[in-house]
């Protein structure tokens, strides 16, 4: 790309400057559909979970498979930027704010379903460690207590991941604004400056968060997964549970970052940013992904069929040819079926092409998540407790709640914040030089006259 | 506070200015922690961009995690003896899962240390404080130096102007 | 606790006990159709075979206390955990509604209020008062008659006396007819109930699963086709 | 579902006492005074008698103190009061041993039901509209005595119908005199399981009127046609026990239990061995398994006696009845026919019983004479681990009836003629206590149409069911935890057994037990009836006639008496504690010795037409449908459907295949009677022409728990009766079937067989 540092700045601190009316519009749509949420949720709370469609023995439902499939969707963000980062991958430069942001927003609103599904919700905080008149601390042998850990610890790691590169980002706008914008943006930026020690400590921190987060998100991930492993129950008892979950985790979040930035593209008008060569990219992780989780399904239903554990099979005729399997056989189209060959093929790789299958992904992902989940529940060893499952209204709500409130995080957040990093993204444009030697001669010839420059350090 | 500084379009010509400003000529002195280099962008590649590149922070990180998982893991194993309940026949301590909680409280530990870490060392020294031009934020680079001996101010000048400065500028 | 299942007719007289001894709550109609019915003890039914052939096996499945019980380890606020006799008892006012144990539960014997429960009145004055009634977003299970149990041990204490085997017992062992079901004390060799559990005909429910449950199931006997009694 | 009602409860239970809101209607009310004395919180237990089915279970009531709504001289108000809190069996009691049936648990319910009638009721609108206004109790008992001197000063006294439930012990006494005195026809009992047939045939064949009582404890081989004796029929607690010891009682020995009938019932699914015969037939199917025992010298043809006597061709050996024959007949293999006859012969005592729907047949006397004389044959009758009888159970009512009169009551159907014709004299006043004949008895009948013919009629219930609904005046009685109890049990035991109990707690309503309601009338109407009912109360009455069996039994004299009374009192009745087997009659003193002819069952509807045999049977929580009304029961899975909260039609998986029926589908069964809709369960355990139905739910009125829930099966029955007892064929009903769309079916359980998933897979 050919843009100068002022292009660049122009471009991507316009969408924080400028409040059109679609943002507007689009905030109201996202706040009615939020609301709606909200009013089926204190429906819900104030006459009891029954409002749900959960049953015995169905006790979990889409309010689990909501936590599942959006901590599922953070692994978009940190994890594959961190990856990006240590890899070096210099294309990443307009992607990585993008998907950083989803990883936040995405473990906030997963995060919060262990506490509305809960039967008394009021009481949430009592899965919280600390010192009370009960006199009893959390069970840590839960596998709940492990998720309480392991999320917050990742969210306190992304929030974090995302903010350190945004701080110079801030001081420019800083620089750029007046009135209110300058005084908010002036303290947000940390009275950054730009000396070289910040910026080395910053690069520095950067590098050691990549290396952290990765292991705490694949942990993440596998404790999730473990929620279900680590309870006897056909189906759920399972050791491949951990990477599959992990696998699919990616495979989601980077659906989920594809259609992000495709909307992002449009809506901010950063197409001469984020370019066919992104999305082509990233559709070939996402390939990758699709293949490893169909690898992933093949083997654990292989394995399943041939043990011809009596209650095992149960579930899984269940969800083969029994009353789960058009939700089954949906979910292997919109996870491997559709999202391959338009992924495979070069032709088929555009930014549409990818868009597409990202969108079918979301969908079977979410598929996947429930089938985990309901099948086994409703199918557990002893025939004559054997149930079923038909949702209500109001999980319906929360779960479409769900996906406004990750919409409309996303819009305002790249209200405040340019959603692509500039210093990183001109950092990136800048011919990468070796040595300073070689810089000063491209730099300016003319210099060579002056020894000073080559005299140094050599 | 006063300070003299210059404004580069470029890197190459703040190398030089920084490099000048380290082997300055005679009647102009200037120690090297009066020297402020700001930029909008690293420049790791270029001497200048590589000032007070020695940190510790890997192992401040690292010693942080260690700490933090020890600690969780005195944390959960005196809450399990502090109320002692049988649950699923496991002993009273069992460690797989405080182990999986450790681990956790190790990596969290690790990432605070980092940030605290770098929000102390990423804004010593606190002298030069001040120094900043917005322009900074327009690409342009600024090498300059704070509290110059009044002698050697018209030097300091010319020295950046020579180095090819957009723009030099004294604040009294 | 032992299950004679040639001695159980199915007639479910434990069903109804259990749901009068510990104030389970009437689901109704509409959310007995919904999967909610509260059952602490159920006889559950299976067939074998076609016309003429067709059989049937009744099986009571109740909360199977077990050793190693999968509900305990997962519950995050320590509502469901051993108690010092061996029993897996459900702390009503810890429980904040997770649901995790009823899913690791491999029998499915606990049950959940969806709701808070309901008494159309004057009903609520047959309420046993040595129960409490849970409310809504709590787990509940069959607790061995945990009331019962108490209570003999507190007049046992009073009198200065053991308990005698078989001195006290939970409401459906007390009214079965057939005398299918025994309850006594395990950890005393003594007792009719470690006798039985000790029979060629025992077996524990699904054993297999490892949870090492604390009731065993006394097989049904079949008579062999030429030749009545067995002898 | 709101949190205040759950605070209400709790803080009544004292569970969570604290967490009692404020402003609640209790805090205004007025607070009695205790009429009892009573310890908060320690539980005292009472004896009683159960009286939801004819077993007479007793029962011990936990008792414990609590705050109930009553009214007390006209004012609603909080007192502390002993509420019945649980029922358990008593375990002195000689037939239920300390056990407990599902139905007897939740008779607790009778007490607290919400939907109970509180105070008299005088009819305010149209017949069965239900639509009432309270009256007080004087003025209910001044009308009603006001109706019946009516009719006796116009000397219309036998126009005069009492409609009752079976009675037994002081009750029937009262009630015998009672009608008696005043001129009237003796009271007609019903309830649809009656077993009138069974006694009949037993009368016939060992002079005893009464039902058996089986030695099961000690059998080692029992064959039932029929019989549910493990789930509703006789003494299901009894029989209970005795099955238990049966099974696993004996070290060592398991006696064998074969089970004859067209659809599993709960009993069945207990056999070793399921037969399933034509419906019908069963008396067929025991004579040709008492032929093979002839025919094969098992056992003398002689030996049999008596109850042989009456079986036609038994003399000759039963030539009609050669296994070939009988298979052709039963659809019973000739080779298991063999079998069993070689079986039962093989392992004595042996016991063959009969009830239930081969009873409810046409030829339903001539089948259970049939099994008679094969328990004869077999030697079985009077002897250990036989058939027995409770001890004169004739004698054991205290006080023998000075009132019995000569010759039977008149049947339900008669009655209903007499209402609808007039003749021979119409029916003026009519009296209904605890029946409900308008649900459980054929349309053909024309029950309905005869009550609102009757110009006055007057109910005893506590609930407003489809009969009582029709009543100009309902004198509410006590729920028997309430009232003064006494029953005499008919079988269940071989020691004689007459069990009292007192009230176990203060009533709740201003309602009066049915006894002291008819002793006020009699103070009332003075003259003959005060003259032949002179106690203030019912319990004066039990009184003095406790203390006269006493003294005729030698338990003790007038000088005992008190202590007595007080000692049957406390440990809730009566037993002989010695135990006397009473040997059957020789059936000729009965005077009759002309055997029986054979005779094919009848069935209404032909089978081109109407393909399917239709089988109602008792349900084992709704029992006859007069528990239909107990939360309690409606919620408890059916034992072998696991159906809650409504009926279904159970057919043949591959009948149902056949005809493209699928479970839960809705079905519309009709027969020439009419036709209902229930939906479809899928049932392994069925014959392919046969439909079967609970019997309970389809109540048009009967609390909020039954009303237009469900559907009668009794609606569509044919009224065929067996002819000589005359009392309701109710399986001799044929039906077709036809789906008509989805039904709703709540079922508990999932499965059908322990591994679904390989039908599944298939």
């Amino acid at each position: 790309m050919n843009k100068t540092p002022e292009q660049m700045n122009e471009d991507l601190l316009r969408p924080v400057f400028h409040t059109t009316w679609r943002f507007w519009a689009t905030v109201g749509v996202l706040l009615s559909v939020i609301a709606a949420a909200g009013l089926a949720l204190s429906y819900q709370v104030w006459n009891g979970i029954g409002v749900w469609g959960i049953d015995r023995p169905a006790f979990w439902a889409f309010d689990i498979t909501n936590f599942v499939f959006w901590i599922g969707i953070s692994h978009a963000g940190t994890l594959i930027s961190a990856i990006l980062r240590l890899a070096n991958a210099t294309w990443r430069r307009p992607v990585t704010r993008c998907a950083e942001v989803i990883t936040l927003w995405a473990l906030m609103i997963g995060g919060m379903f262990p506490i509305i599904h809960l039967g008394r919700p009021w009481l949430f905080f009592w899965l919280a460690p600390y010192p009370n008149e009960r006199g009893i601390w959390p069970q840590f042998r839960s596998p709940l207590m492990w998720d309480f850990f392991a999320i917050s610890t990742y969210i306190t790691g992304s929030a974090i991941f995302l903010l350190y590169p945004i701080i110079p980002d801030w001081a420019l706008v800083r620089d750029k604004s007046s009135g209110w914008r300058k005084k908010f943006y002036t303290v947000v930026s940390l009275g950054w400056r730009g000396t070289p020690k910040q910026w080395n400590r910053l690069e520095m921190a950067m590098k050691i968060m990549a290396v952290v987060i990765i292991p705490v998100a694949v942990s993440v991930h596998s404790i999730v997964s473990w929620d279900f492993a680590m309870a006897p129950v056909p189906m759920w008892h399972s050791t491949i549970f951990a990477p599959y979950f992990v696998c699919g985790a990616i495979f989601s979040g980077i659906a989920a970052l594809i259609i992000a930035m495709a909307i992002i593209r449009k809506a901010l008008g950063l197409e001469d940013y984020m370019k066919r060569l992104h999305f082509e990219n990233l559709g070939k992780l996402l390939l990758v992904m699709s293949l490893l989780w169909f690898y992933f399904i093949v083997s654990e239903r292989l394995t399943t069929w041939y043990g011809n554990e009596p209650s095992e099979m149960a579930v899984f005729w269940s969800t083969q040819i029994g009353s789960f399997s058009p939700l089954f056989w949906t979910m292997v189209c919109c996870n491997f079926l559709i999202p391959v060959p338009l992924l495979a093929i070069k032709k088929l790789r555009t930014i549409t092409g990818t868009v597409i299958a990202s969108s079918t992904i979301i969908v079977g992902m979410w598929l996947e998540r429930f089938l985990i989940i309901v099948p086994s529940e409703t199918h557990k060893y002893l025939p004559y407790a054997y149930g079923s499952y038909r949702p209500t209204w109001v999980e319906i709500t929360i779960t479409a709640g769900t996906f406004a409130a990750m919409m409309l995080l996303y819009v305002l957040f790249a209200k405040f914040v340019p959603i692509i990093s500039i210093w990183e993204l001109k950092l990136g444009e800048r011919k990468p030089v070796v040595s300073p030697q070689l810089s000063v001669v491209a730099s300016d010839l003319p210099a060579l006259a002056e020894p000073t420059g080559l005299a140094t350090d050599s | 506070m006063t300070a003299i500084y210059g404004l580069y379009p470029d890197p190459g010509s703040a190398e030089r200015a920084f490099q000048s400003l380290r082997r300055p000529p005679d009647g102009v002195d200037v120690s090297d922690n009066d020297i402020v280099i700001l930029s909008s962008e690293p420049f790791e590649e270029y001497e200048f961009g590589r000032r007070g590149h020695r940190t510790v922070m890997p192992w401040l990180a690292a010693l942080g995690g260690l700490a933090g998982g020890l600690l969780g893991f005195l944390f959960v194993s005196y809450t399990q003896r502090a109320y002692p309940l049988p649950t699923g026949g496991m002993k009273i301590v069992s460690l797989w899962p405080d182990g999986v909680i450790t681990y956790e409280l190790i990596m969290l530990s690790a990432i605070l240390t980092t940030l605290v870490t770098l929000l102390i060392t990423a804004r010593s020294p606190r002298r030069s404080r001040k120094l900043y031009d917005p322009q900074v934020s327009e690409g342009k680079i600024l090498v300059g130096v704070v509290n110059p001996a009044e002698a050697s101010s018209a030097g300091l000048e010319r020295m950046l102007r020579d180095a090819g400065a957009s723009s030099v500028v004294s604040c009294p | 606790m032992t299950v004679d299942l040639d001695r159980c007719t199915g007639c479910e007289a434990c069903v109804v006990a259990c749901r009068a001894e510990n104030n389970v709550p009437t689901a109704g109609p509409d959310q007995a159709a919904r999967q909610r019915a509260i059952h602490w003890i159920r006889v559950e039914r299976y067939w074998e075979g076609e016309f003429p052939n067709a059989r049937l096996r009744f099986q009571p499945v109740l909360c199977q206390q077990c050793d190693a019980a999968p509900c305990e380890a997962v519950c995050p606020t320590y509502a469901s955990y051993q108690n010092p006799e061996g029993l897996n008892a459900q702390i009503y006012n810890r429980c904040v509604g997770t649901r995790y144990c009823a899913n690791a539960c491999p029998y499915t014997v606990r049950f959940f209020n969806f709701y808070n429960p309901v008494w159309d009145k004057p009903f609520h004055l047959q309420l046993n008062p040595d129960v409490s009634v849970r409310s809504v977003g709590i787990m509940e299970k069959c607790t061995f008659c945990i009331q019962r149990i108490k209570a003999a041990e507190i007049q046992a204490e009073a009198a200065q006396r053991e308990l005698k085997d078989g001195e006290f017992n939970p409401a459906c062992v007390q009214s079965c007819p057939t005398k299918a079901m025994v309850f006594g004390n395990l950890n005393d060799p003594e007792s009719e109930v470690s006798r039985l559990s000790q029979s060629t005909r025992g077996s524990k429910l699904l054993e297999e699963v490892g949870a090492r449950p604390k009731i065993t199931y006394l097989a049904r006997e079949s008579a062999p086709e030429e030749g009545g009694a067995t002898s | 579902m709101d949190r205040r009602d759950f605070f209400k409860i709790s803080a009544l239970t004292g569970a969570t006492a604290a967490l009692d809101s404020c402003g609640k209607p209790e805090r205004q009310l007025i607070r009695f005074i205790p009429e009892e004395d009573l310890v908060p919180g320690v539980a005292t237990w009472k004896p009683s008698i159960c009286t939801l089915c004819p077993a007479g279970c007793g029962l011990i009531v936990k008792v414990m103190e609590g705050e109930a709504e009553v009214v007390r001289n006209g004012k609603l108000g909080l007192m502390p009061m002993g509420l019945a809190k649980k029922l358990e069996g008593n375990p002195n009691h000689p037939v239920n041993q300390g056990k407990l049936c599902p139905r007897g648990q939740a008779g607790l319910q009778l007490t607290y039901h919400p939907d109970r009638i509180k105070t008299p009721l005088k009819r305010s609108g149209e017949r069965g509209s239900g639509e009432f206004q309270e009256i007080g109790w004087d003025e209910a008992i001044k009308e009603l005595a006001a109706q019946l001197s009516a009719l006796q000063s116009s000397q219309e006294s036998a126009s005069l119908a009492f409609l009752t439930s079976p009675l037994r012990g002081q009750r029937r006494e009262l009630v015998e005199r009672f009608l008696a005195a005043s001129g009237a026809p003796r009271p007609t009992e019903w309830a649809f399981l009656d077993d009138a047939v069974l006694r009949r045939a037993n009368q016939l064949s060992f002079g005893r009127p009464q039902l058996p009582t089986f030695d099961l404890a000690h059998a080692n081989y029992v064959i039932s046609f029929g019989a549910d004796f493990l789930g509703t029929w006789n003494s299901p607690v009894a029989q209970s026990i005795a099955y238990g010891e049966m099974r696993q009682g004996r070290s060592g020995r398991r006696a064998k239990f074969v089970m004859v009938e067209p659809r599993v019932s709960l009993t069945g699914a207990n056999a070793d061995e399921w037969i399933s015969a034509r419906p019908g037939t069963e008396g067929v199917l025991a004579l040709g398994v008492a032929h093979v025992i002839i025919g094969e010298k098992l056992r003398p043809a002689s030996g049999a006696g008596g109850p042989a006597a009456l079986i036609e061709g038994w003399p000759q050996g039963l030539p009609d009845f050669s296994p070939d024959l009988v298979e052709k007949r039963t659809g019973v293999p000739a080779a298991t026919i063999t079998r069993i006859a070689r079986e039962m012969a093989g392992h004595e005592p042996a016991i063959a019983m009969i009830a239930g729907a081969p009873l409810a047949e046409t030829n339903g006397l001539w089948s259970a004479m049939a099994v008679n004389a094969l328990n004869a044959l077999l030697g079985s009758v009077g002897q250990p681990g036989g058939v027995l009888f409770t001890p004169d159970s004739a004698a054991a009512p205290p006080k023998p009836s000075q009132a019995s009169r000569e010759g039977l009551p008149q049947p339900l159907q008669a009655l209903a003629q007499q209402a609808l014709s007039g003749r021979p004299n119409p029916v003026k006043a009519l009296l209904v206590h605890d029946a409900n004949p308008v649900f459980a008895s054929p349309p053909a009948w024309r029950i309905r149409e005869a009550i609102e013919n009757v110009p006055f009629v007057a109910s005893l219930g506590s609930f407003l069911d489809e009969t009582s609904i029709l009543a100009d005046l309902i004198l509410p009685d006590h729920s028997p935890l309430e009232s003064w109890l006494d029953d005499v049990p008919e079988s269940g035991t071989m020691q004689l057994a007459a069990s009292v109990a007192p009230p176990a707690m203060l009533p709740l309503h201003s309602t009066r037990a049915m006894p002291d309601v008819l002793l006020d009338i009699a103070r009332q109407l003075g003259g003959p009836l005060s003259a032949a009912l002179p106690w203030k109360s019912f319990d004066e009455m039990l009184h003095a006639g406790f203390v006269d069996l006493g003294e005729r039994l030698g338990t003790t004299n007038a000088k005992g008496a008190d202590d007595f009374w007080k000692k049957v009192q406390a440990q809730g009745g009566f037993w002989a504690t010695e135990t006397k087997l009473a040997a059957p009659k020789d059936p000729n003193s009965v005077g009759r010795a002309k055997a029986v002819a054979p005779s094919d069952p009848q069935f209404q509807g032909d089978e081109q037409g109407y393909p399917f045999y239709f089988l109602p049977y008792a349900s084992q929580m709704l029992y006859d449908g007069s528990l239909a009304h107990l939360p309690w029961m409606q919620e408890t899975p059916d034992p072998l459907s696991t159906a809650m909260w409504g009926t279904w039609v159970e057919i043949n998986p591959k009948t149902a295949a056949r005809l493209g029926i699928r479970q839960g589908d809705l079905l519309e069964v009709a027969s020439q009677h009419g036709k209902l809709r229930a939906p479809a369960l899928i049932y392994p355990g069925i014959a392919p022409d046969v439909i079967a139905m609970p019997i309970g739910q389809g109540h048009e009125s009967f609390t909020r728990y039954a009303s237009t829930r469900g559907a009668n099966p009794i609606s569509i029955l044919a009224p065929l009766t067996e002819p000589e007892t005359g009392s309701l064929a109710w399986a001799a009903t044929r039906v077709k079937i036809s789906r008509v769309g989805e039904g709703k079916l709540t079922l508990f359980g999932g499965g059908l067989s322990r591994f679904p998933h390989e039908i599944e897979t298939r």
